[in-house]
């Protein structure tokens, strides 16, 4: 029987995917494509959660995740190409002139 | 008589202000007169005084105002003239008086001329205030002033170069002055340490209160106190182990070596001795101990005079030698002998000072006895005047200072001190043969100041005038031994011998007269001729040890001077500026240091800013996982 | 009038304010002229002030921030007047003497400023506005080292600054642990002194509060081994600060001491009297012997600085009235005689732009009246009877005495030590022949310097002689405060420590 | 069957929503107008803006303590008004800075003053719910207008700061959203009030333990990013740095302000739970932070720089205070940041008085303190202003911040930490040194000579507000007493 640790297991998992995809990614897309990795497994657990205690409130959250995940992806893209078409590059370690 | 005592102390002080508004002035003689002449009120007051107390045989005491009110302590400023105050102002203010005319002379080609009388004043004044307080307090005012004008006089001549100890052994005047005062300072702190103990013992400084407060202490504090005060005398009556600043203060002026480095100040204690004698007379192991040191100390320092060259300090010597004598007495009881030797000491011992001034001036400061002789036949008075005064000094009768010196050595016969009295006995013969060796040296034999060209001459003749009435008492003192007994014995315990040494005393003053006359006469064998240097004494240890003093002033600068100022920078290159203050600095290099080895977290990548993130997250697990456990 | 504290305190900074507008020509004669009547007013302060009274007078108290227990709440008493009077007139003669050049407007504005919140600080009766004035009171004075200091000046004002800032952190955390208390006991908040006294404290709470408060006015004193910043300070500091410096700003630490770490921790202080004593005596010593070493005369006029301070903190800790008044009246003293000493040393810098020792040599033939006032201010520092600073050496060492006598013998050697220190400096510049052909033709004293130094020595002569119309007050205040330690104390070796004047045993 | 839903308008209690309404409809009124017209001057935005402001200033003023609306998921208790009203007052500083004497083109767009509104009302949003969506709503709306502001002003190194702070802000987002689904996991809840009840009638079970460390560890790291708290903080420096002066500002106090009124609640309820290691985690992570970055603001070579390593260390100073838990520590919270905004406000706003043409000091930075080199020479009421924010900022009596820093430091002695207390004071002292140093650059160094193109920039509005900034640092006494007595009272209010 699939119970609510499995989701939540899977759920943990798939975030920590996301963790290390944003910690090792050195392009920024990808690194993006982590953070929604990461929420999308908080969607999980969240409608999981939901389901076991028969609450709409965890599914309320998810749909927020996903509109909130969609409007930064909107807003990160945006800053993304500003960026590439100043720097031609969207490589992590050029983005270093600010520092110490 | 209030108003006397006022016009005694004060004169001296109005004579140093007036002196002092000229003090940047070009020479003027007559601030030297108005000086002389405000000493001289001072004197006539203080005599008056004397009359007064002898007459009627009461002190008189005022208080002028308060002065420090703090807490329970209450210290005014109150004078007290009593047989022995009132002895001690009439020596100072006499001895003064003649020391100001004189200096008008000597000093009459020095540029400071009106400086001179200003600081000379004001010692007096100083000296006043010393003998007259009536308080420890006020006392001590005194004390440090004559202290700080003996600092100003001494480095009069301020502006002359340091030499080597080889070519001058005072160094320099500012040299010799420093050393005074710094020496003196340390005696101060013990008789600051006398006057705390005393203080809260007995709750106040005034004498009557503290004497009245004796029977009720015991045995401990009394001896302390005593202790304490006596290291205060020490120091400004230079007994050994603080007497090497006495011989270079004879850098100052010959004037001042007179006045305040024979006559007065180095008496003052002496002085303090005879005040406090109550707490003194009842300490009978410090007193021995100061009779024991003053015995030492007059041969001593008489053992040095034997050998030296050095016109003035040959006489210096003699005055260390001579307030050991009077340690002597003061520490063996005999309070008024040790006053009564003090007196005279002061006349003659001032009058040879203001001689070897004379002598000074004829050979144009040239101070060494070696290169002198003969000069009987220009300087006839001064010939005249110092040979009174040695023969003073060495105790021939009839003159001042057999009467009073007999007194004291008989003093150490009758108190069974029999090692005492032999040294002393001693010292009387080898005082007699320094101070004539010296007479001879200067002004018999042949002329040897020739060879450097000098021209004697004498002193001005009002100069000479102004020093008869040292040499008139110098001659005459002793004939009043007696009565002075019975005028300051109102005040100081009596005196007198035992039956037994009654009936020696015949005997022992001849014993003291035979090694007198005895000195004299080696002397007159030796010098009298002229002088006859003979390598082999010069060079023998003795003679060399003697002649440096027994090495004690290089003692006092390998092992004093040099290690201070050694771990002075020490202190300060090592501890403060190493250990201290790079202790602080380190501790904000290292703030710096840790910032700069921080700051390279901040790598810019942003890779690494996110692992930061992830880091820091596990960094909270973990510190939540361990206080969880803890707690 | 009764506000004349508050005029005290905010006149010369509204007069500073304005002085924005005055033109830099007039700026010097416009701060003489302040200052002047900054220090007739504080003269009035003192007519006006009742010498028999003990307690707090002029007090004035306005709520500040009543939730918070800050109240504007100011007060003198004998042991404050009288710093206030050497605030106010050290400032005076500082600005008189000064010999600044440049950007003089700005120093008047600056000196101004800096006048406030020294008297601020001695008037203040609350714990936040005390450390208000305290803590401003550094600003001023890092502006004077820094702008018109030596080539070390950012340094030594940073190192001034940051030093005693740190100690007064510290300091804050304890004042607000007693509001804390304070508030636990009555459930209300206070920072007012006179309601912080009648706290009882445990004694490890007072310990610890003491230790919090010492550290704060250690490093102002600055008591060894905080007192590195101050050479540092004094030797790149323009003459006026150095004066101020010395005169006034140190003194804020001792001050402290008495107002504060005494009254309120009674058995605190009682057994801190001998760690407090030896650390003086390593001051006393020390910095004695580390001033001897001194190449630099005003090096050496720091270091004594250093010195004497220790001969103050160990009268503090004397617990009897003989120790404490003659600390007070020390702090006066060293106020005057260094403040003065400073300025002679400025005179001689003024002209030969050095202060090595080395470089001079037989000043006294050259500049007489110099020689003179010089010669005075160091009898004056080694304590000599009948100047100013005997009186307060001597009640401090006599006071002490009764708590310790080896430790008083200890530190009466700075009666000699200051001697030899002082005198060779003496020795070094004034006497022997004139060796440097710069030297030969140096100018005495000005009308200037003479006439803001003179007044000093008067000063010096005249309390040394007639001390009691300053001693008194102070008496009074002291002996007031020690009947209230006595019998605030819980602990009976502090009982017995804290030694209350036979005349005050008597009235009662 | 889904029962149909009847709601009263009276239940909605709207009230409770008008001032991010105003801010939104403002927002988009804006938006409209430049629909409308294109090339309307700025001023018109500015003052639009403020005006928007101010409304909502007072609508929130208008607002009754404690109460509950829209579903119970706003909550206008007594930190939710003092919060909001500081947020307001906070942008209504910052928005007249738009301003400028010179053109810094992203106040040409009416975009800007749109995000700008947007921001405010995801700040309100934050303030006042306890509700875990509508806070995570409110922190997305905000930071994500925040990063299109930093972006907006169309330097290279604004991209960068602004991809910095998008992505760790995402990284941070996650770790929020993975947060409130675990406390949703343990209590079914994502209501504060509800959450904290189940909490603690569960607290004792063991695996449960497990799960609070997982929540509260998660949500921490997301507030400590938002708070830059060590070591979440690495975005600070370079996101100041890469946005304008005023902006970094701006970006120093008030999405604290917000932050923090969400930290209070959530941590708040942990401690109020007894979860001790909460608290003691929190303590450790302001002392790092006030320690560590006052050590890097030591060395840094860039006033901007050393001015957002002394924002973050303020924070850490305040989160201390917020590990206490008493309701002094809260106010002190609010206390703190009202005074700090003045005086951090004011010297951020003291960089944009001028601006060379080239980095002509450093390659790297705009700000360094060579430029402010003999400021007093050049511009001496400018010098002494910025003195007196620097040392206000050092914490020197009578000024602002020395205020709020005695009240931390007292709330820490009340509630026991005496060693905090000390700790504080010791960073105070290590803060002092920076603050100093360009005191010394500005009083005490000759100016750099052979200065080239200056864009002046003192234009009234900042003159206006550098002003207004001064007089509330420098008169900070007077208004404490009110200051304190209002938080205290609507803090101890809402039961904090």
């Amino acid at each position: 029987m699939i119970g609510l640790s499995h989701y939540l297991i899977v759920s943990a998992l798939i975030f920590s995917i996301g963790l290390v995809g944003v910690l090792r990614r050195r392009n920024l897309l990808m690194l993006f494509f982590a953070t929604e990795v990461m929420l999308n497994a908080v969607n999980i657990a969240f409608a999981a959660i939901s389901h076991y205690y028969n609450d709409l409130t965890g599914q309320m959250f998810a749909f927020f995740v996903i509109a909130i995940a969609a409007s930064e992806v909107a807003v990160g893209l945006g800053i993304l190409i500003v960026l590439y078409k100043k720097q031609g590059s969207l490589d992590l370690d050029e983005l270093t002139t600010m520092k110490g | 008589m209030e108003s006397l005592v006022y016009i005694a102390l004060f004169a001296p002080f109005v004579s140093s202000l007036f002196a002092a508004l000229f003090g940047m002035s070009p020479r003027k003689t007559f601030v030297g007169a108005i000086a002389s002449l405000l000493l001289f009120v001072s004197l006539s007051a203080s005599m008056m005084l004397a009359y007064h107390v002898y007459q009627t045989g009461e002190s008189v005491h005022i208080t002028m105002m308060d002065w420090i009110h703090m807490g329970d302590l209450y210290i005014p400023f109150g004078f007290n003239v009593d047989q022995v105050s009132v002895t001690m102002m009439n020596v100072v203010t006499l001895v003064s008086t003649v020391v100001h005319i004189y200096s008008i002379g000597y000093m009459d080609h020095d540029k400071s001329f009106n400086r001179f009388f200003s600081y000379l004043s004001a010692f007096v004044f100083s000296m006043m205030v010393l003998v007259m307080s009536d308080n420890f307090a006020g006392l001590f005012i005194g004390w440090e002033g004559v202290g700080v004008c003996s600092w100003l006089l001494i480095g009069f001549w301020y502006h002359k170069p340091d030499l080597t100890r080889e070519e001058n052994p005072s160094i320099s005047p500012s040299w010799a002055a420093n050393e005074a005062f710094i020496m003196n300072r340390i005696a101060d702190l013990g008789m600051l340490i006398g006057l705390f103990i005393i203080y809260w013992n007995v709750g106040s400084l005034q004498y009557d209160a503290v004497f009245a407060a004796i029977p009720h202490l015991t045995d401990v504090i009394l001896s302390t106190a005593a202790i304490a005060l006596f290291i205060g005398a020490m120091g400004k009556s230079a007994q050994f182990p603080l007497h090497t600043w006495l011989t270079d203060a004879m850098e100052g002026p010959t004037p001042v070596s007179a006045l305040i480095h024979a006559a007065t100040m180095v008496t003052a204690g002496v002085f303090l001795v005879i005040r406090v004698h109550p707490l003194f007379s009842v300490t009978p192991e410090v007193s021995y101990f100061i009779a024991a040191l003053g015995t030492f100390v007059a041969f001593f320092a008489a053992s040095m005079a034997l050998v030296n060259r050095d016109l003035k300090r040959i006489i210096a010597f003699s005055t260390l030698s001579q307030l050991g004598y009077m340690f002597a007495a003061a520490g063996l009881g005999a309070y008024w002998i040790a006053l009564f030797h003090l007196a005279a000491h002061a006349f003659f011992k001032a009058l040879l000072f203001l001689g070897a001034g004379n002598v000074m001036h004829a050979m144009h400061d040239e101070l060494d006895i070696f290169k002198m002789g003969g000069l009987k036949k220009s300087m006839k008075a001064t010939y005249i005047y110092m040979g009174l005064a040695s023969l003073a000094l060495a105790g021939i009768p009839p003159l001042a200072g057999f009467f009073s010196k007999d007194a004291i050595i008989e003093t150490a016969f009758n108190e069974g001190t029999l090692i005492l009295w032999v040294m002393l006995v001693v010292t009387a013969g080898m005082t007699a043969f320094y101070s004539f060796r010296q007479v001879f040296l200067t002004f018999e034999g042949d002329e040897r100041y020739k060879e450097f060209g000098i021209h004697p001459h004498e002193m001005y003749k009002f100069v000479l005038v102004a020093m008869s009435p040292l040499a008139i008492l110098a001659v005459i003192a002793g004939f009043f031994r007696e009565s002075f007994n019975a005028f300051v014995t109102h005040l100081l315990p009596g005196y007198e011998m035992s039956e037994h040494t009654h009936h020696l005393a015949l005997i022992l003053g001849a014993i003291v007269f035979a090694f007198a006359v005895g000195g004299i006469l080696l002397a007159y064998k030796k010098y009298a001729k002229g002088l006859k240097r003979s390598e082999k004494v010069e060079n023998s240890f003795i003679y060399r040890l003697l002649a440096n003093q027994y090495y004690i002033p290089n003692l006092y600068e390998e092992f004093i001077s040099k290690p201070y100022a050694m771990i002075s920078e020490m202190m300060w290159k090592g501890v403060d500026l190493k250990i201290v203050d790079t202790t602080v600095d380190g501790i904000a290099k290292f703030l710096y240091r840790s910032g700069d080895g921080t700051r390279k977290m901040q790598t810019g990548n942003l890779s690494n800013y996110l692992n930061w993130m992830a880091i820091g997250g596990v960094l909270l697990l973990v510190v939540a996982m361990i206080s969880a456990m803890i707690g | 009038m009764d506000n004349i504290l508050s005029v005290l305190v905010f006149f010369p900074a509204i007069a500073g304010m304005l002085g924005f507008v005055v033109n830099k020509d007039s700026a010097r004669v416009y701060g003489i002229t302040v200052a002047a009547i900054e220090f007739f007013l504080s003269l009035w302060l003192w007519f006006a002030f009742d010498g028999h009274n003990p307690g707090m007078q002029f007090v004035e108290m306005i709520p500040m921030i009543p939730d918070f227990g800050v109240s504007y709440y100011l007060g003198v008493d004998g042991i404050s007047l009288f710093i206030i009077l050497m605030t106010t007139l050290m400032t005076l003669i500082g600005i008189m003497s000064m010999s600044v050049t440049e950007n003089v407007k700005n120093m008047v504005i600056t000196l101004l400023f800096l006048e406030m919140t020294m008297v601020g600080v001695f008037v203040s009766l609350d714990a936040i506005i005390f450390y208000l004035f305290w803590e401003l009171s550094l600003v001023p004075m890092l502006y004077i080292i820094g702008a018109w200091g030596g080539t070390l000046r950012v340094y030594a004002a940073i190192k001034f600054f940051l030093y005693t800032f740190m100690g007064s952190l510290i300091m804050l955390v304890g004042m607000l642990f007693v509001a804390y208390i304070y508030h636990d006991l009555t459930g209300v908040w206070s920072f007012a002194l006179t309601d912080w006294y009648a706290l009882v404290l445990p004694v490890n709470y007072q310990l610890w509060l003491f230790a919090a408060f010492f550290i704060g006015f250690a490093i102002k004193v600055p008591m060894f081994p905080f007192h590195t910043w101050l050479p540092y300070a004094h030797g790149q500091a323009p003459t006026i600060g150095s004066v101020i410096l010395a005169a006034v700003l140190l003194k804020m630490g001792t001050y402290g001491f008495v107002r504060f770490s005494l009254p309120m921790f009674p058995d605190a202080s009682v057994i801190a009297i001998t760690p407090i004593a030896m650390i003086s005596i390593i001051m006393i010593i020390y910095t004695a012997m580390v001033a001897y070493a001194q190449k630099d005369m005003k090096q050496v006029v720091a270091y004594s600085s250093v010195s004497h301070m220790g001969i103050i903190m160990l009268g503090i800790f004397a617990m009897n009235a003989e120790g404490i008044g003659g600390s007070v009246f020390q702090m006066l003293s060293h106020g005057i005689v260094s403040g003065a000493l400073f300025m002679l040393v400025g005179v001689i810098y003024d002209r030969r732009h050095t202060k090595m020792m080395d470089e001079f040599g037989g000043l006294a033939s050259i500049m007489p009246k110099y020689a003179v006032i010089f010669g005075i201010m160091l009898m004056a520092s080694v304590g000599l009877p009948l100047t100013i600073g005997f009186v307060g050496e001597f009640l401090v060492l006599i006071g002490f005495y009764q708590v310790s006598p080896i430790m008083t013998i200890l530190a009466g050697s700075s009666i000699i030590l200051g001697a030899v220190y002082m005198l060779s400096v003496y020795k070094k510049s004034f006497f022997g022949p004139v060796t440097k052909d710069e030297n030969k033709t140096l100018k005495d004293l000005d009308i200037k310097e003479t006439v803001s130094l003179v007044p000093l020595v008067l000063i010096v002569i005249w309390l040394g002689v007639y001390p009691k119309p300053i001693l008194e007050p102070i008496d009074n205040s002291v002996k007031a405060m020690l009947s209230f330690m006595d019998e605030k104390a819980i602990t009976q070796e502090a009982k017995d420590m804290i030694q209350v004047a036979k005349s005050t045993k008597e009235m009662k | 069957m889904l029962e149909p839903i009847k709601v009263s308008l009276e239940s909605l209690n709207l009230i409770t929503l008008a001032p991010m309404l105003i801010a939104i409809a403002g927002g988009l009124i804006i938006l409209c107008i430049d629909l409308i017209k294109e090339n309307l001057d700025k001023s018109l935005y500015v003052m639009l803006t403020v005006l928007v402001l101010f409304t909502d200033f007072i609508s929130v003023m208008g607002l009754n303590v404690n109460e509950r609306g829209f579903f119970d998921v706003m909550l206008i208790d007594g930190v939710s008004i003092i919060s909001q009203l500081l947020i307001v007052a906070g942008s209504m500083l910052f928005i007249p800075l738009g301003l400028t004497s010179r053109r810094f083109h992203e106040y040409e767009y009416p975009e800007f003053f749109a995000l700008f509104l947007f921001m405010i009302a995801g700040f309100q949003f934050m303030a006042a719910s306890d509700n875990l969506i509508l806070i995570f709503v409110g922190i997305e709306t905000a930071s994500l207008a925040l990063y299109t502001l930093i972006a907006l002003h169309n330097r290279s190194d604004s991209y960068e700061a602004a991809v910095k702070y998008f992505t760790m802000g995402a990284l941070a987002a996650a770790f929020y959203a993975m947060g409130s689904a675990v406390i949703y996991a343990l209590t079914g809840s994502v209501e504060l009030y509800q959450v904290a009840e189940v909490l603690s009638s569960r607290l004792d079970e063991a695996g449960l333990m497990i799960a609070v460390f997982g929540s509260s560890v998660l949500l921490l790291s997301a507030f400590a990013f938002k708070l830059s708290l060590f070591p979440f903080h690495t975005w600070a420096p370079d996101v100041y740095q890469g946005a304008t002066a005023p902006l970094a500002g701006y970006m120093s106090v008030v999405p604290k302000i917000a932050a923090f009124v969400v930290s209070i609640r959530l941590f708040g309820m942990y401690i109020e739970l007894g979860v001790e290691w909460v608290r003691i985690i929190i303590l450790v992570i302001a002392v790092l932070t006030m320690t560590l970055a006052n050590i890097m603001a030591l060395v840094q070579e860039d006033v901007k720089r050393m001015l957002a390593y002394s924002s973050i260390s303020h924070a850490g100073f305040v989160v201390a205070a917020l590990a206490l838990d008493t309701t002094d520590g809260n106010t002190s919270i609010f206390l703190y940041y009202a005074l700090f905004m003045f005086t951090n406000l004011g010297a951020f706003a003291m960089l944009w008085i001028s601006r060379h043409k080239q980095r002509r000091f450093d390659d790297r930075y705009d700000n360094p303190y060579e430029k402010f080199a003999g400021l007093i020479n050049i511009m001496p009421v400018g010098a002494v202003i910025m003195a007196l924010f620097m040392l206000s900022l050092a914490g020197v009596p009578p000024f602002s911040v020395f205020w709020g820093k005695i009240y931390v430091m007292q709330a820490a002695v009340n509630a026991g930490y005496v060693w905090l207390a000390i700790v504080m004071g010791l960073n105070s002292a290590i803060a002092a040194y920076y603050y100093l140093k360009l005191v010394v650059y500005m009083f005490l160094k000759e100016p750099v000579k052979s200065v080239d193109v200056v864009y002046y920039n003192l234009s009234k509005p900042l003159m206006a507000i550098i002003g207004f900034a001064t007089v509330a640092t420098v008169t900070a006494i007077f208004y404490v007493q009110p200051l304190i007595s209002y938080l205290y009272y609507m803090i101890s209010a809402s039961g904090y």
